[in-house]
């Protein structure tokens, strides 16, 4: 870096990305034309580079000029100035520190503004565009808004109108945006690294299908569940075209059992949809249906309406859950019974046994049940037809005997919903298996291989991995590098899915669209349009679908009676809904066999291998955002690890971060309350090896663990072999470390009876407090608006959404592994998780905590360059570019909101993650300022957003509205238990909850003033 | 008036004035001792290295640290207090003992002084460099400027501080200079080198030693003495509000400004006794440091030391006393036992225990005990301030954000630094100025009751 | 007629004696300051009276100064606090003032003192710094008789008489 | 090999055409035009503001790719009206011509040549610096002027003038209030805006509704370009740029005037759409400029300080009846008018986050 640019760095305050001028690419507002500028900047790094390979000397003369032209008028514009005399002097006199700002001056670039030639009718430049949309991978759907700024996606929100998500969304999805900006995307088309045309691939791999079709050979498209029903059609087609071409789908992550069991109980290879608001009593045995099973977001959404209590509900739903490893679901448990995974089955034929006792059915011996189930069957019946029994175990025979208790239980057609069962899981594991021995046993010739991944997830991977790259055919449609694409012959990249056109059916008789919301940044090209050019219909999929929607959607509707009025509306909205009603009827049929069959109590110790919630199957395991996500029970980024009991540390003399071997594989250990005896758990989604620079090698890869069971995935191992590695330590990036509230008031809670008879049971403290409210010298009085949030801790469950939410809204930058472990995490909210309690089966309490805003704020009154002082409407502001990073404000405040930012984390190698290249930084948010180092940052409440909103008002000449601003962790919190607002307005629901009893302020005993007040935490044991 | 028969004798030897001169002044004119040379290249290395860790910070960021989100302020703020407190020695010195017309102060105040400037010194490169932006400090001054203009937070413990430290320097360097102004008068007209008559010739401002110049040179030791006198107890009290003014536990309390006064008075006095004695020992000044002087030294510290004892005891009780649970975790459950305990009880016994061996007479007499102890003490007022700064940091008000403190290398580097900063600037003092100020030893000199008034003949 | 003495004393003694026969003393050089000379000489000072109003000038213009950056220029909201927090001014008074008197008294020293960097010395006698206490007479003055003067610097213990 | 290394080819020309070309542009080989040469009238270095023809480069550039048919026919044979009489009466052979176009092509092969800086300001600190040490090393050492007056006022009065330079840059620092820099289109202001009355909004069209107000794409140009196709002062070479770029589709690459921080967030839409500011209160009197020019010097101080002077529309917009205590205010009389700052217009939030 020269002198020069040091200067600009301080005079800019170095919150400009200092980037090549002809480069440079203008994350302000103000640009023009981000959107030309972005695609010449794209095509000049990644397209053109064709040309010069085809003509170099052409191309030189060609740069040559272009340098000449930039040339002259770099000259030009400086002449016009009358400053040149000044520039040159400060350019010959070097740099001194007395002579700093004297040479600051000396290269101010020029700057260049290019407007659009044609003008987009629907771009405004400086105005962000939304378009519906959804997301759909790895049995995650979420249909969601796409916040378009100058042509780049840069947000993800959720869609109010969409009856499963309502507006949720979850940290993977609203980490999905960054997706689209990796740099592991492949760049196009390619046969053995070699780089093809689409051309080629469009007359190669049809003759090699024909070619194996024609000789009788075998090939399979596999693929994940997929629920685009125009996509099932075309694969139909695609089959029909290749006769002796079959189609799997497999997931990772499978729900094969219970696929299996509907299908002998209901003869449907689907999941019924289960309603949480309608029920009163819930029993999950390891379902963690908040955090990973099957549609969390749409569970929480109910799950925490079924536990709400401030719009004069007075109800809630009771939640068991029975689990050996401590979830996210179980960490949110009224009661909570840890078991070894191998009990489980034994407790629910207990629990069936003792319902069947009372109902009159038939009862079936068995293991002893390590959990006395009698009250708990007592209550289930009681609350018979509003009650719910789910398992996460992937084995048919519990699936069977789960359905059993059910159906004695009366919940099918009242909680347990066959007429909108869920379509996004299908993959049977069967399948997988056999496809897997065939592909070893050399009796496949073709696999066309798309968005999964079992080379990576598959226990014999890398026989897996060998015996593809012998096949006749292989063709991977990966969007970006994976294990399985690395083994194939051909890699033709599928779109990002915002990028692409798309029709998705997640329940029966609820569809929803996905539509392109960027031009394809690299030469990829949707599978869809693959199998429909390979199938010989020269059709674009978006077209395609749009048949499909005209012959069978349209007239399923009456609202519009033109099919182009009724595809622009459904576009515009996201989502189509249709009744649906499914006449199925239940037999029990292998009920009496299955019990026979179910797991056995084992004595060894037990491993969990269990989905996390941040990666999923891995597959965007080179997302750095997910990658930094704390686990919200562990709050351990960056890592997979093994869960140990409290009781079995202390025995072995383990702490955290000692390592352990399981099977031979070393994991560090966590220490983990609430982890049941003789269990271990490690999750999934780690240990990928070509997954890109920021996912290779970060944990260890336990789906070579998964084996199988009952024609199922079994995530379990059983009598595994665990050894202490003495001395050894591995580092864990914990950003928290200290588990007990110690006494405090900070998580307030009561109980539901307590609460019944006096609101603010728990919260007796906040009275007092506010009797004790007084002030030596006048309060500053807010004359306009005065913000203020409220969070109901009842209804969060610490999913972590908000965190990434906030992180995609707010520039908020990924620091890597070692600086979590330093306890340096930028993210503006965190999610603070307590124990309390029994160490081996804890309470749990989450927390989030942002900045609160105090209108007697501490950090305010220490700054001493002014830099953090209190707005006209109640904010604390943090102007970065006065700050000169004392950090006293970061002392001072209790709450330890503020984040610094120790190094430069954009544009610096060592911090090799999405900001440090052009495609990682388009998802910079050009509303907030790129925070340089040394300066503090923390949450703003989005004053980007309040901006906006009231600039939105004042054109308009219009009061805001109440609800109208919501924060980015408001905005798509699947709990919704986060409400902002103006405190200054009395009807506003932020002032209601403001004098709710449960409402009390996080240490408000300091007399800081928050603006931010929490509704205390109402459990519901019995 | 002064009774050496009483007291004993201000400067030891029947020295007649121009001796003394020649005394003090020799270390200037005499070759350089190869222990000097050997002590300056070590104090060099180490303040190079300092340099260094300073580049590094610099220019990579304050993530070079082991500070965190959690523990703001590590190393870089205790040091600075430490530091400061050293600081206060030269002016405590000159100016109580000054008010208090102890005549012995002469011998030592010179040493102590040079000490302020440099200590003071090397404690403001910490508030500078544990800055995000140092090159942005200038920020921190309310000058007129085009952003409105736009000040600064007059309410900020910090900006005081500025203010104070600034102030502070300036004060102790110019007072300390203008001691040294009549010596330096002195060397040129008695030295032989023409370079240094030039050299100490400038610097001497052409003094004379006229009457019209002693007067107004009386009357500026006046003012400068009386204010500088409320520095001494306004600069730590200021300091002390950086912690005081906050709302962590362990630091809102309204004890600390006299805490911290006394606490630095001590560290400066134990400084001042550390290097007094070197000085001493190495330069062979037992005439003019007498047994006395270090006596008198010890028995303030005995009375200082249980002055400290009683404020960390105080301390402790208002916590206990308060009520505040965050108060009594802090004190009883993280400095008295927990994590920090063995920091809190160094401290404890380094500044309140140690000390009091000074009651002894066999102790105070023997130089290298009394110097082992003010090592102590320096060492004991460090962790005073380790234990202040990390222990109310580390575990604050949410549990959630509890986390650990250590120093990175470059940290400690830096701190190093500081101390080869600190003993370059002393090594160039006993080489280049006279260590003691040669006119008020003169002008104590009468009261050895050796110098007769001569019958004349 | 210049007087050089071996002590203060003897210094003392003889001045007292040149006072007492009416002859105005032109200036004394001494090693340290010698309270008796400095009274005997009649120069007044007026540093300190200087200092006390440098003080009460500064205390003003910083007090005024922080009022009106925070209260009238731009007051801005910090905690909640109103925008005169006079106590915290006064930290900053106190400090700035003293900072301010330093300054400006040690100019007022160095222009009444005539000390100044690069002020030549008129050197009268060389040990004046070191060890001689040194007598300045000036033949002009009134009731100047060089014999009788000179007999009383002898007498009074002078051990060197220039003329 | 020899002949080929001294006469080496750029670009198809040698050396000796583009050196003979070059003489020939710059009038040192005269040719028969009225006592004129192509250099007065076609800048090589741009400095004037108001010269309307086409600077040297940008006729490179624009022939650079054309044969030489049309860059002859463009001189003998022009086909606009202005060019037509400026142009008359020019005489150079066919040959010479050749090699100004090579001299041209060549231009915008190279670019033009870099103005050598100018160092009369870094020599004049330079010597104010030199006069401190100077000052400094006689008031200590040398001793040779009588009065010592003399050196400390040299001394002052560098130190005062280094510290003004020093003091000045610092505030400039960031700033281009002033900043007129040439355009690759020759575009007036005073021309369109001025002269011909076009309504600001009219091609800054979003800056109502949007914090950008927009630099107008090139088909808003062409609405009226489509007919005017040559210019009163600039003839028909100006006017064709926007006609090539939209034809061939080339963005025009202007140079930004008013760059803000990137730290600093400024709306239009509040400016010209809510408080109904004028264009010139913040530009300047813009019909009157040829060449745009940076007016304020967009200082934080700047705003802030128009922020304390400009009325709210506090009555007329819906928006501030959440201001329900100041409303009351003024109706009884307290309070006469609502100054932006008075409703949080200086806060730091309102333009930094």
């Amino acid at each position: 870096m020269t002198a020069c640019d040091v200067i600009i760095e301080i005079e800019q305050l170095s919150l400009v990305l200092p980037e090549k001028q002809s480069q440079k690419y203008n994350l302000r507002s103000v640009t023009l034309t981000e959107y030309t500028k972005l695609n010449t900047f794209l095509m000049k790094t990644y397209w053109r580079s064709l040309e010069e390979l085809q003509d170099p000397k052409a191309l030189r003369i060609q740069e040559a000029r272009e340098e000449a032209k930039q040339k002259s008028l770099l000259y030009k514009s400086e002449g016009g100035n009358g400053g040149n005399s000044r520039r040159d002097f400060l350019r010959t006199l070097g740099f001194s520190l007395a002579a700093a700002s004297i040479v600051a001056s000396c290269k101010r670039p020029v700057e260049k503004a290019i407007p659009y030639l044609v003008k987009p009718e629907d771009i405004t430049p400086g105005k962000a565009n939304y378009y519906a949309s959804s997301y759909y991978d790895a049995g995650d759907y979420c249909s969601v808004v796409i916040k378009v700024r100058d042509g780049r996606p840069i947000k993800i929100e959720g869609n109010e109108l969409s009856p499963i998500s309502q507006s949720g969304t979850s940290a993977r999805v609203q980490a999905s945006i960054l997706n689209l900006y990796d740099g592991a995307r492949y760049k196009g088309p390619e046969n053995l690294s070699k780089k093809i045309t689409w051309g080629d691939a469009d007359i190669e791999i049809p003759k090699a299908l024909k070619e194996i079709s024609e000789a009788g050979g075998r090939t399979v498209l596999l693929t994940q569940t997929v629920i685009s029903p125009s996509t099932r059609k075309l694969i139909q087609q695609f089959m029909e075209s290749y006769p002796g071409s079959e189609w799997i789908q497999y997931d990772a992550n499978s729900s094969s059992g219970m696929l299996a069991a509907n299908m002998r109980n209901f003869g449907q290879r689907a999941i019924p949809d289960y309603r949480f608001d309608k029920a009163k009593v819930v029993v999950s045995f390891a379902a963690d249906f908040l955090g990973t099973w099957l549609s969390p977001v749409e569970y929480t959404k109910q799950y925490t309406a079924a536990r709400k209590l401030d719009d004069g509900q007075r109800d809630m739903l009771r939640h068991y859950q029975i689990e050996s490893h401590l979830s996210l679901t179980g960490s949110n448990a009224d009661v909570r019974f840890p078991v070894k995974p191998s009990e489980e089955a034994g407790i629910i034929l207990a629990l069936y046994n003792a319902i069947a006792a009372k109902t009159g059915a038939e009862q079936f011996s068995g293991a002893e049940s390590a959990v006395d189930v009698s009250s708990l069957a007592d209550e289930l019946l009681s609350a018979k037809g509003k009650s719910i029994v789910i398992s996460g175990s992937n084995d048919e025979n519990v699936q069977l005997l789960v359905n059993a208790i059910n159906k004695l239980l009366g919940n099918y057609g009242q909680t347990v919903l066959w007429d909108s069962a869920l379509l996004t899981r299908q993959g049977l594991d069967r399948e997988m298996t056999q496809l897997n021995a065939d592909i070893l046993a050399g009796k496949l010739d073709g696999l066309l291989v798309w968005g999964v991944n079992p080379v990576y997830d598959q226990a014999n991977g890398q026989e897996l991995e060998a015996a593809i790259r012998k096949l006749k055919l292989s063709v991977s449609f990966a969007e970006r590098k994976d294990e399985t694409a690395r083994a194939c012959q051909y890699i033709l990249p599928e779109p990002n899915y915002l990028e692409s056109w798309n029709d998705l059916e997640p329940k029966m008789g609820l569809y929803s669209l996905a539509q392109p919301t960027i031009a394809p940044l690299f030469d990829s090209r949707s599978v869809q349009e693959s199998l429909l050019t390979w199938s010989g219909t020269a059709m674009t999929y978006g077209d395609f679908i749009k048949s499909v929607w005209e012959s069978d959607y349209y007239s399923k509707q009456s609202d519009y009676n033109d099919f182009r009025l009724f595809w622009n509306y459904t576009l515009q909205k996201g989502v189509f809904e249709t009744p649906s009603s499914a006449d199925i009827s239940y037999s029990d049929e292998g009920l009496s066999v299955a019990v026979t069959k179910l797991p056995e109590s084992q004595s060894g110790t037990e491993v969990v291998l269990y989905e996390s919630i941040a990666l999923g199957n891995g597959k965007y395991a080179n997302n750095p955002w997910l990658q930094e996500l704390p686990d919200p029970i562990a709050k351990i980024s960056w890592d997979n690890y093994a869960s140990v009991p409290v009781a079995y540390a202390e025995e072995k003399g383990l702490v955290n971060e000692s390592v352990i071997t399981v099977n031979g594989l070393e994991l560090p250990v966590f220490i983990q309350p609430g982890q049941a005896k003789d269990t271990i758990a490690v999750a999934l989604g780690y240990g990928r090896v070509y997954a890109g620079k920021v996912g290779d090698e970060v944990g260890k890869n336990m789906y070579a663990y998964v084996s199988e069971e009952n024609g199922s995935r079994k995530y379990r191992i059983d009598n595994a072999t665990v050894e202490v590695v003495a001395e050894a330590t591995f580092p864990l990036a914990l950003s928290q470390t200290h588990h007990s509230m110690e006494g405090r008031p900070i998580v307030r809670e009561s109980n539901l009876d307590e609460y019944l008879l006096k609101p603010d049971a728990g919260n007796e403290l906040h009275e007092e407090h506010e009797k004790h409210h007084a002030t030596l010298y006048k309060e500053i009085e807010f004359k306009g608006h005065h913000w203020g949030m409220a969070i109901d801790l009842n209804s969060c469950t610490g999913c972590g959404n908000c965190a990434i939410s906030c992180q995609a809204e707010n520039n908020v930058q990924v620091i890597g592994k070692e600086q979590v472990r330093n306890r340096r995490i930028m993210h503006w909210i965190r999610v603070d998780r307590y124990y309390s309690g029994d160490p081996a089966n804890p309470t749990v309490s989450h927390q989030p905590v942002m900045c609160q805003h105090c209108d007697n704020a501490p950090c305010e009154n220490v700054c001493p360059v002014a830099a953090t002082p209190h707005s006209a409407e109640g904010l604390n502001q943090m102007a970065y570019n006065r700050c000169v990073g004392t950090k006293y404000c970061i002392n001072n405040c209790p709450y330890r909101v503020r984040r610094f930012n120790w190094f430069q984390y954009v544009n610096n190698d060592k911090f090799d993650y999405n900001a440090n290249n052009d495609l990682g930084r388009m998802v910079l948010n050009p509303d907030v300022t790129v925070r340089s180092r040394g300066v503090v940052e923390k949450c703003s409440m989005c004053v980007q957003r309040i901006q906006e909103k009231k600039q939105e008002a004042k054109l308009g000449g219009r009061m805001i509205e109440d609800g109208e601003i919501k924060t980015a962790c408001q905005q798509s919190c699947p709990g919704n238990a986060i409400v902002f607002g103006d405190l200054k307005n009395p009807e506003s629901k932020i002032s209601k909850l403001f004098k709710d009893k449960r409402n009390y302020h996080l240490l408000e005993e300091l007399h800081t003033l928050p603006s931010v007040g929490y509704l205390t935490k109402v459990r519901n044991k019995a | 008036m002064y009774k050496t028969s009483i007291r004993g004798k201000l400067i030891q030897g029947d020295k007649s004035l121009s001796k003394i001169s020649q005394d003090i002044l020799a270390p200037i004119d005499a070759k350089t001792p190869r222990w000097w040379y050997i002590a300056m290249t070590i104090s060099m290395a180490m303040f190079g290295w300092g340099i260094y860790c300073k580049y590094v910070t610099i220019s990579t960021g304050i993530g070079t640290w082991g500070v965190n989100n959690t523990v703001g302020w590590g190393w870089a703020i205790i040091n600075f207090v430490w530091w400061i407190g050293i600081g206060h020695a030269g002016t405590a010195f000159s100016i109580f003992l000054l008010i208090l017309r102890q005549k012995w102060r002469t011998a030592i105040n010179r040493a102590a002084e040079a000490m302020t400037v440099v200590a003071v010194g090397c404690a403001g490169l910490f508030p500078l460099l544990h800055m995000g932006r140092p090159w942005l400090f200038f920020f921190i001054f309310p000058y007129p400027n085009t952003r409105g203009p736009l000040w600064v937070n007059f309410n900020s413990p910090l900006f005081w501080d500025f203010v104070a430290i600034s102030a502070y320097l300036l004060i102790s360097a110019s007072f300390w200079y203008f001691g040294m102004v009549p010596d330096f008068a002195t060397i040129r007209d008695t030295t032989k080198s023409k370079i240094k008559k030039a050299v100490y010739g400038f610097f001497a401002f052409g003094w004379t030693g006229s009457s019209r110049e002693w007067l107004r040179f009386e009357a500026l030791s006046f003012v400068l003495g009386g204010i500088a006198a409320v520095l001494v107890v306004s600069v730590h009290s200021i300091v002390s509000t950086d912690f005081a003014v906050s709302v962590e536990p362990g630091w809102h309390t309204t004890i600390f400004p006299p805490y911290f006064v006394v606490g630095a008075i001590f560290s400066g006095f134990a400084m001042v006794l550390t290097l007094v004695t070197l000085m001493r020992k190495l330069y062979n000044m037992t005439d003019f440091i007498t047994d006395s002087h270090v006596d008198a030294v010890c028995r303030i510290l005995i009375f200082i030391s249980l002055i400290m004892g009683t404020a960390y005891l105080t301390e402790i009780f208002m916590a206990w006393y308060s009520g505040s649970q965050y108060e009594m975790f802090t004190f009883f459950q993280n400095r008295i036992t927990g994590d920090y305990a063995f920091q809190f009880w160094a401290m404890f016994t380094c500044n309140a225990l140690i000390p009091q061996l000074f009651w002894f007479k066999a102790v105070r007499s023997r130089l290298w005990i009394v110097f082992i102890i003010s090592i102590f003490i320096n060492i004991g007022m460090w962790y005073e301030r380790f234990n202040i700064v990390i222990t109310s940091l580390t575990k604050n008000y949410l549990p959630a954000n509890w986390a650990t403190y250590s120093p990175s290398i470059i940290e400690i580097g830096f701190f190093v630094g500081t101390l080869g900063m600190f003993s370059v600037g002393v090594l160039l003092f006993f080489r280049y100025i006279p260590m003691i100020a040669v006119s008020e030893v003169k002008s104590i000199s009468k009261f050895n009751e050796e110098i007769e008034p001569k019958e004349h003949h | 007629m210049v007087g050089v003495f071996d002590n203060e004393f003897d210094l003392v003694k003889a001045f007292e004696k040149v006072k007492a026969k009416g002859v105005k003393v032109d200036e004394v050089y001494t090693p340290y300051p010698i309270h008796e000379i400095l009274e005997g000489m009649g120069k007044k000072t007026r540093i300190t009276h200087a200092a006390f109003f440098y003080g009460l000038f500064g205390a003003l213009t910083v007090l005024g100064g922080m009022y009106y950056a925070a209260v009238i220029s731009w007051p801005l909201n910090f905690g909640g606090k109103p925008f005169n927090t006079f106590p915290s001014f006064i930290v900053v008074t106190i400090v700035a003032t003293i900072l301010i008197v330093t300054i400006t008294t040690l100019f007022t020293f160095s222009a009444r003192a005539q000390i100044f960097p690069g002020k030549a010395a008129k050197i009268v006698h060389p040990g004046a710094t070191d060890d001689k206490f040194v007598m300045v007479l000036k033949s002009g003055e009134a009731g100047f008789e060089a014999g009788e003067i000179e007999q009383i610097l002898k007498d009074s213990g002078a051990s060197e008489i220039i003329k | 090999m020899f002949a080929e290394e001294q006469h080496g080819l750029i670009d198809g020309h040698s050396h000796d055409d583009i050196k003979r070309g070059e003489r020939f542009f710059k009038g040192l080989l005269p040719f028969n035009f009225k006592g004129q040469s192509c250099v007065s009238c076609h800048n090589l270095v741009a400095t004037d503001t108001l010269n309307w023809n086409p600077s040297a480069m940008a006729i490179a550039i624009k022939y650079a790719d054309r044969d030489f048919e049309s860059f002859k026919a463009s001189i003998e044979e022009p086909v606009g009206n202005k060019l037509t009489v400026v142009h008359a009466g020019i005489n150079i052979g066919e040959e010479d011509l050749k090699t100004v176009k090579a001299y041209l092509d060549n231009m915008a092969m190279v670019g033009p040549k870099p103005i050598k800086p100018s160092i009369n300001n870094l020599l004049i600190f330079l010597f104010f610096g030199m006069l401190i040490t100077w000052a400094l090393l006689e008031l200590i050492f040398f001793r040779r002027i009588k009065y010592r007056i003399i050196p400390v006022i040299v001394l002052l009065g560098s130190l005062g003038y280094q510290g003004k330079v020093i003091s000045e840059e610092a505030i400039k620092l960031g700033r281009s209030q002033g900043y007129a820099p040439d355009q690759p289109i020759k575009f007036s202001h005073k021309v369109h805006a001025g002269e011909n009355g076009i309504d600001c909004k009219y091609c800054h069209h979003t800056a109502e509704s949007s914090k950008s107000a927009g630099i107008p794409a090139m088909n808003l140009c062409m609405n009226c370009h489509v007919l005017i196709r040559e210019g009163t002062n600039s003839g028909k070479f100006e006017i064709a740029k926007i006609v090539n770029a939209v034809e061939n589709k080339e963005p025009v690459e202007w140079v930004r005037l008013h760059n803000l921080p990137d730290h600093v967030f400024f709306s239009h839409a509040i400016h010209v759409g809510v408080a109904k500011l004028d264009c010139q209160k913040c530009h300047g009197p813009v019909e009157e400029m040829n060449l745009m020019r940076q007016n304020a010097d967009l200082s934080m101080g700047w705003c802030v300080n128009c922020h304390r002077e400009t009325d709210v529309k506090f009555k007329e917009n819906g928006y501030y009846e959440s201001f329900a205590k100041m409303h009351e205010e003024m109706e009884i009389g307290d309070l006469a008018s609502v100054k932006a700052e008075d409703i949080g217009a200086n806060d730091c939030m309102r333009c930094h986050y």
